[in-house]
């Protein structure tokens, strides 16, 4: 319910910018991630919005009020810190408690409301222990709940289920999600898992080195990434390179439309993603290019393969072990023309 | 050949290891060792050592301690041919039968700021009665030898004798209330607080050189004194060199020395106090014969009754 | 609390600490012969007087010695004390808290008599510093102990753990990671350790040895019978030598530690 | 020792030394004080001969010395609440504060320690006497007629013993605050508290480690401080060390000394317990 | 190499046992992950094979020793701690010479190893800092790094990787794995992550409430699943009903052989899992069941479809995202036979 606007925002540490100059509007309820490699200024960001932190520079608006003179606890934030932060003198329940404590709830509510936080993140059975007594997931979901029970109008995530398992992950983020659509709270979140910012976000925010490299809907960030340095943190990528002729680029898997002019003859790159890429078995009488298994990774539901073409290049593919094959495989791929995208001409 | 020599300490040492130890080491030979102490830590060195192993050969203590520990077996009588100066003692100084001479004699009268107070005291009944003093009486705590003898004081002042103290407590009980001390009344009298009090002349003396506004009477009833008893222990390690220092003490260039020193008044008769010392030290010679002294047996046999009273009475 | 109200309020914390301190500074400086207040003028004459004293010089050389030595026995005994209370004494915590405390808890005079007798019976005597560095280190102990399990509270034992499973064995582990960590309480412990030896009276009174005497002793014996300014010059020389100790500490060691 | 014992023992390793100190030099001694404070008061001597239980039963039957018990507690909880109350805010600055203050605060703040007790008081003396420089202020301003009782009371005595004290409270405290996460402080705030919840919810109690180590420490000194009260209290207030140093080296009443001793402490030992209790802080292992 | 073997090892902290009798043999050099959910006790058994737990019960062995007296620093272990657990007033240089100094390694040394192995972690310029000015995921890194600098014989990885992107990941991944099997570690890791137990590991232990599931290699544990449990956790898991007749089991996909004997007409469950299902558009001439689709989640590289069956069965199904299908669309579904595997006799 509260519309949070950055402007410029710069925080320095002292050995150069830790984040540098974002500028980032969230709308009233919208629920934004922010993605980016490790050390690139997510935390630093959030910790400026909830107040922790001084921006070196910058402003940063709650519903177009300048909040710096506005003390954190009257931002009315709720977050979940990166390393927890638990009250180690208070069960689960007093941790749970204080914040509802703070807004005056009365008292069988809060009851009520720890009860039914504890259920969403399968704790029922630890209101008494103190945190020291629980495993490092059941903290983080402990830290969750707490930032959740609240409902506070604007939530900041830092990471708050890197220590769960998919399953237990997967249940968490309908819970947030749920919660935060409901209540319409505004909502940060930071994490370094691609999938998860891609599935909850209406908007993801990439950044690297505290500067934004691009902000969109998810799928505009995998499938229209501002640059290669987006594309290749939001999944991976292929580089391959090709000739400009006739209004087309030859590739090793066949011609592609060539998007842009180009003069004839100048070498461009293209970018392929591996999941993009279809496997045959040699033989199987769909147009494909030759190529040859090097090596493959195997992670349950998905197998990746290392593909050598006659070309000598590398490609790598992503495929479902429907049908496996082994190191030194002689295999067809397949790319369709249309998920390629250009990177620019080859240096 | 090493004599431990007890001495008080702060200016007692220094005095004690600049002057009286180099001398008495050229007199006899004899290597000195300074310890530093007062009565209640010699007594229980001497106790937790037991009477057989004494860690001294000499004790120079107030006689309240002295008697406790001559009582327990501690000390020897004087052996007197070892202690030609013995004879030349006042009266004063030999009253212990011959078990300890002292060697030192504070006596104590009554100490007042002179600015402070418009009629200076004559009596100690004084105290009582001017009403200037109220409440900036300082008297020394009953731990202190001083403190049992003001009880014993104020018992013949107002009873029978020394030995009716229910007196004693009563006359106490009406002085209201007084700034106790356990030693150094000095400070309470600079700063003010106390305006008069039971004070040695030594003292008073020092504090009137040192330039503050003090003066000392004799009381019409009577002094009261510290003194530093010698005695010998029974198995004194070093019996002969201690007989030797006892002597050295008691012999009156020694005895000179200390009155110049501490204002002291001395025990032996052959030293005459010159006339620049008068007004520092009022009371010599036949004078000293005025000092009440007291049946200290008494004091130590009831020692645990009358400090028990003296808590509840003296506020 | 609001900020200035805050540094107000310490800064009336300060002044009071300071207020009877100051005073004694004050009257070491006094050309009078008296110790007064305020000063009859200004003068540096009882420091000189001070220097010259050998027998003030000498006990301050005796008691600085004690109270290291017993510093560095209390600092030792006290810290391992404190490590065994925080992290393995388990039910018996409360007793053996008790049980450190018992030095204060008792009388030091009565400590000091049934030490007395206790050096003599088993023949040491006062003869040795021996009896008289126990005494210290009983009393000082405690003051060791308190600190450093105040600070051994907030210490987190997965450090510990972190060094042990890259091959530090006990003393390493104390030496490069406990220490450090803990530094505030163990350098407040021997700094009290320290100063309160240095302040012992009725201990070092009753067991010294034959032939020493320190400071407090000669002090208590000087105020007994002389009232000069030279009592407090010797204060105000202690308090700055320790000002600068304590200075000088946390240049060299930081009294602080940055873990967050 | 093998490794098995090296395991189960090691720790006790480190008591040890501690605990061969205390039992040598401790409860060996003390077995003769024990053993005294049974034995007849003697005539002159330091005990008689015999055994009795009256040296306790003196010390319970008399209402003085159950009075001196009661007021010696009474100022010891002043004096250990004032400390914490003055010294909280200090340790605080010293543990948070910027740096170019540390060290001369912390050299402040172990000061009155740095000034023997004699001398200590006598600048008392001269503050708080009525003769005093306070005293003698106010009446030069006209504020009061006649001088304010600073000095030979209760009052006195707390405040110079605060004074002492307060080193031994704010050390602890600040070592504690030291080693408070400032993020938990901060996941404070987010939730809503403001600056004063968040210290009484969160640095309050994590600091209670250290506010109790202040506390029993000063609490423990309290009940056997005897220089002060009887300096500052001009032995008028009468607190149980000051007596018992009376009855034992002074008076030289050592059975009656050894029992009233081994009561204080014993009183001492339950009332650090009892706090202890009170104070225990269960979020530890 | 170094061989560990755990044998019915239990711990319990008060309420009720963490871990509860599991045996578990590592061979020298040997690459074991634990995995299962929050709370299961992965933190716990590590623990206690490094020897700051002492078991409950049971009894480890290195190399055939029991090692319960043998203290922790004489183990040669290098541990992850799951909180990091950095040495707070070193700096990150410190914190990684630590471990090579107790092993009294030249200074020289220590210093190219520090080097090389802040390059692999790639912190190569934070050597001066302090823990506290780090990031999460660059403290993580930390803390890996200081464990594998000291090579040591055996390395427990508590969730090692939690903090970082799926980038930083797979190097890091990689690099673990390289270093591994040059030194020939055996190693225990514990992770959360599914993916990323299936491609480092030689086996993977899946633990449930203390207690070990299944032990197996990588695909044994995906496709031969021991019960439900393991299958729902180590990957997602459509539950399909079919009735036998014939020797085959009649599903809404068409007819599956029955594996075992079952009377005709019993009724019982399969399971099949989301991506072995292939999605066609509606008449695209493979034989496919028709389905609509009911939602999908995007998460860039994959999708993932909820599709209603004729039937009114609902299936959950995943693909790559190259042919999109909006919610409400008619497609064809099609799993082959081979894929399903039988859960029992419904009730
Ligand atoms: N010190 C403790 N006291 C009591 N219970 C504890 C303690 N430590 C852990 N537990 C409990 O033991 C169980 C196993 O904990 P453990 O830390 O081994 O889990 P884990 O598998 O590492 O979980 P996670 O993935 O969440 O880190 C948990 O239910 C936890 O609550
Ligand atoms: N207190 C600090 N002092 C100095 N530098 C800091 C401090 N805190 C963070 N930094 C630096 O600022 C940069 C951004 O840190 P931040 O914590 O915002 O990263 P992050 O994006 O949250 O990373 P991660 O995913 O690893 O948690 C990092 O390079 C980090 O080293
Ligand atoms: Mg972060
Ligand atoms: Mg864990």
């Amino acid at each position: 319910m509260t519309e949070v606007s950055i402007e410029k925002l710069t925080k320095d540490y002292g050995q150069g910018p830790a984040v540098d100059g974002i500028s980032i509007r969230i709308a009233e309820g919208e629920f934004i991630s922010l993605l980016g490699p490790s050390g690139c200024g997510k935390t630093t960001t959030l910790k400026m919005i909830a107040g922790f932190e001084d921006a070196t520079q910058g402003a940063i608006r709650f519903d177009g009020r300048d909040v710096v003179h506005v003390p954190v606890e009257k931002r009315d934030i709720g977050m979940v810190f990166q390393n927890y932060a638990l009250f180690p003198h208070m069960t689960v329940e007093g941790n749970l408690a204080f914040g509802l404590e703070m807004r005056k709830i009365p008292k069988a509510e809060i009851r009520t409301r720890i009860a039914r936080v504890l259920d969403m993140v399968q704790l029922a059975g630890y209101a008494e222990r103190y945190p020291r007594q629980l495993s490092g997931g059941q903290q983080q979901r402990v830290a969750l709940a707490r930032a959740l029970v609240i409902e506070p109008k604007i939530l900041l995530l830092d990471e708050p289920l890197a220590n769960l398992d998919a399953k237990l992950r997967e249940e968490m983020r309908v819970f947030i999600r749920d919660l935060q659509r409901r209540v319409g709270i505004t909502t940060v979140y930071v994490t370094h898992d691609q999938a998860e910012a891609m599935t909850m976000s209406d908007r993801v925010v990439v950044m690297f080195g505290g500067r934004i490299a691009q902000i969109g809907a998810p799928s505009d960030i995998y499938e229209r990434p501002a640059n290669l340095e987006v594309a290749e943190f939001v999944g991976q990528v292929n580089i391959i390179r090709g000739k400009v002729g006739n209004g087309t680029v030859s590739t090793p898997f066949g011609d592609v439309p060539a998007a842009g002019a180009h003069a004839d003859g100048t070498e461009i790159t293209l970018a392929l993603r591996p999941e993009a890429v279809e496997l045959l078995p040699l033989g199987s009488g769909v147009a494909g290019v030759p190529a040859k298994v090097r090596s493959s990774y195997y992670s349950g539901s998905l197998v990746d393969y290392r593909l050598e073409l006659a070309s000598g290049a590398i490609v790598n593919v992503q495929t479902f072990p429907r049908t496996r094959f082994a190191d030194g495989d002689e295999v067809l791929v397949h790319a369709p023309a249309d998920r390629f995208w250009p990177l620019g001409i080859s240096a | 050949k090493t004599l431990v020599v007890p001495t008080l300490g702060g200016v007692w040492e220094q005095y004690w290891r600049s002057t009286v130890a180099p001398a008495f080491t050229k007199q006899s030979g004899a290597a000195v060792t300074l310890d530093v102490g007062n009565g209640r830590v010699w007594g229980a060195n001497l106790r937790a050592a037991g009477v057989a192993k004494p860690p001294y050969s000499i004790v120079m203590t107030n006689e309240v301690f002295a008697s406790g520990l001559r009582k327990e077996g501690f000390f020897e009588k004087l052996d007197l041919s070892k202690l030609p100066n013995y004879a030349d003692l006042y009266p004063l100084a030999k009253k212990t039968d011959g078990w300890g001479a002292i060697g030192a004699v504070s006596p104590i009268g009554i100490g007042y700021r002179t600015d402070l107070v418009k009629t200076k005291p004559k009596a100690w009944k004084d105290l009582w009665e001017n009403p200037e003093f109220k409440g900036r009486i300082g008297l020394y705590n009953f731990a202190n030898s001083a403190g049992k003898m003001e009880l014993l004081l104020f018992s013949r002042i107002f009873g029978k004798d020394q030995y009716d103290v229910d007196a004693g407590f009563a006359a106490l009980q009406k002085l209201g209330s007084v700034i106790q001390v356990d030693f150094n009344l000095s400070t309470g009298l600079a700063s003010g607080e106390i305006v008069v009090a039971p004070f040695d002349f030594g003292e008073i003396a020092r504090l009137k050189k040192q330039g503050l506004p003090v003066d000392c009477i004799i009381p019409e009833e009577g002094m009261i004194m510290f003194d530093q008893t010698i005695n010998i222990l029974a198995n004194a390690p070093e019996k002969d060199l201690a007989y030797q220092y006892a002597n050295f003490l008691l012999s009156p260039e020694v005895q000179a020395m200390m009155m110049k020193e501490f204002f002291i008044s001395p025990t032996n008769s052959k030293v005459a106090v010159p006339a620049d010392l008068k007004a520092d030290v009022p009371i010599s010679g036949a004078d000293m014969d005025k000092i009440l002294t007291w049946d200290w047996n008494f004091v130590n046999e009831k020692q645990g009754e009358l400090a028990e009273r003296w808590a509840k009475t003296v506020k | 609390m609001s900020r200035p109200f805050f540094t107000v309020y310490c800064l009336i914390i300060y002044a009071f600490l300071l207020a009877p301190i100051l005073v004694v500074v004050g009257a070491s400086f006094n050309a009078g012969a008296f110790l007064t207040f305020p000063p009859q003028g200004f003068s540096f004459r009882w420091y000189v007087v001070f220097f010259n004293n050998d027998v003030f010089m000498r006990a301050i050389r005796t008691s600085l010695w004690i109270a290291a030595v017993t510093m560095v026995i209390s600092g030792v005994i006290g810290t391992m004390a404190a490590i065994f209370y925080v992290q393995y004494s388990g039910r018996l915590k409360e007793a053996v808290r008790v049980a450190m405390l018992a030095p204060l808890l008792l009388p030091e005079v009565l400590t000091a008599i049934s030490l007395l007798f206790f050096v003599y019976s088993v023949g040491i005597g006062t003869q040795t510093m021996v009896g008289m560095i126990v005494g210290h280190v009983l009393i000082t102990l405690p003051f060791v102990f308190i600190n450093v399990s105040a600070s051994m509270e907030s210490y987190d034992p997965s450090w510990s753990m972190a060094a042990q499973s890259l091959g530090a064995g006990r003393f390493t582990r104390f030496r490069r990671i406990m220490l450090p960590l803990i530094k505030p309480g163990v350098i407040g412990g021997c700094l009290f350790a320290f100063i309160i030896s240095f302040d012992i009276f009725t201990i070092s009174f009753m067991l010294k040895n034959v032939g020493t005497s320190t400071l407090p002793i000669q002090l208590f014996d000087y105020l007994r019978t002389n009232f000069t300014p030279e009592a407090a010059a010797v204060s105000t020389c202690s308090i700055v030598l320790t000002l600068a100790v304590v200075i000088v500490s946390e240049k060299v060691l930081g009294l602080r530690i940055h873990r967050f | 020792m093998n490794a098995a014992a090296k395991k189960r023992f090691g720790p006790l390793l480190l008591i040890a030394p501690a605990a061969i100190l205390l039992t040598v030099f401790l409860v060996l001694p003390y077995l003769n004080i024990v053993l005294m404070s049974v034995r007849m008061p003697g005539q002159g001597t330091p005990y008689g001969p015999g055994f009795t239980l009256a040296n306790y039963g003196k010390f319970f039957a008399d209402s003085f010395y159950i009075g001196q018990v009661v007021n010696t507690l009474w100022i010891g909880f002043v004096t250990t609440l004032a400390c914490l109350v003055l010294g909280y805010p200090v340790a605080w600055q010293l543990a948070r504060g910027n740096s170019a203050f540390r060290a001369v605060g912390y050299g402040l703040v172990l000061s009155p320690l740095l000034v023997g007790i004699v001398i200590r008081s006598y600048g008392w003396t001269i503050l708080l006497g009525n003769n005093g420089l306070i005293n003698r202020t106010l009446m030069g301003w006209g504020v009061i007629d006649g001088p304010l009782p600073l000095m030979y009371n209760a009052l006195g005595i707390i405040i110079a013993l605060v004074h002492v004290f307060l080193p031994f409270m704010i050390l602890p405290i600040m070592s504690a605050i030291q080693g408070i996460d400032p993020s938990l402080e901060a996941a404070a705030r987010s939730l809503g508290a403001s600056k004063a919840k968040v210290f009484r919810r969160v640095t309050l109690p994590l600091s209670l480690p250290g506010i109790q180590a202040g506390c029993i420490l000063v609490f423990v000194l309290s009940l056997s401080a005897y220089v002060t009260p009887s300096l500052i209290g001009g032995l008028r207030v009468k607190t149980m060390a000051v007596t018992v140093v009376d009855a034992l080296i002074d008076t030289f009443q050592w059975p009656f000394g050894s029992a009233m001793a081994l009561v204080l402490s014993a009183t001492g030992a339950v009332a650090v317990v009892i706090f202890g209790r009170l104070t225990r802080m269960k979020w530890k292992a």
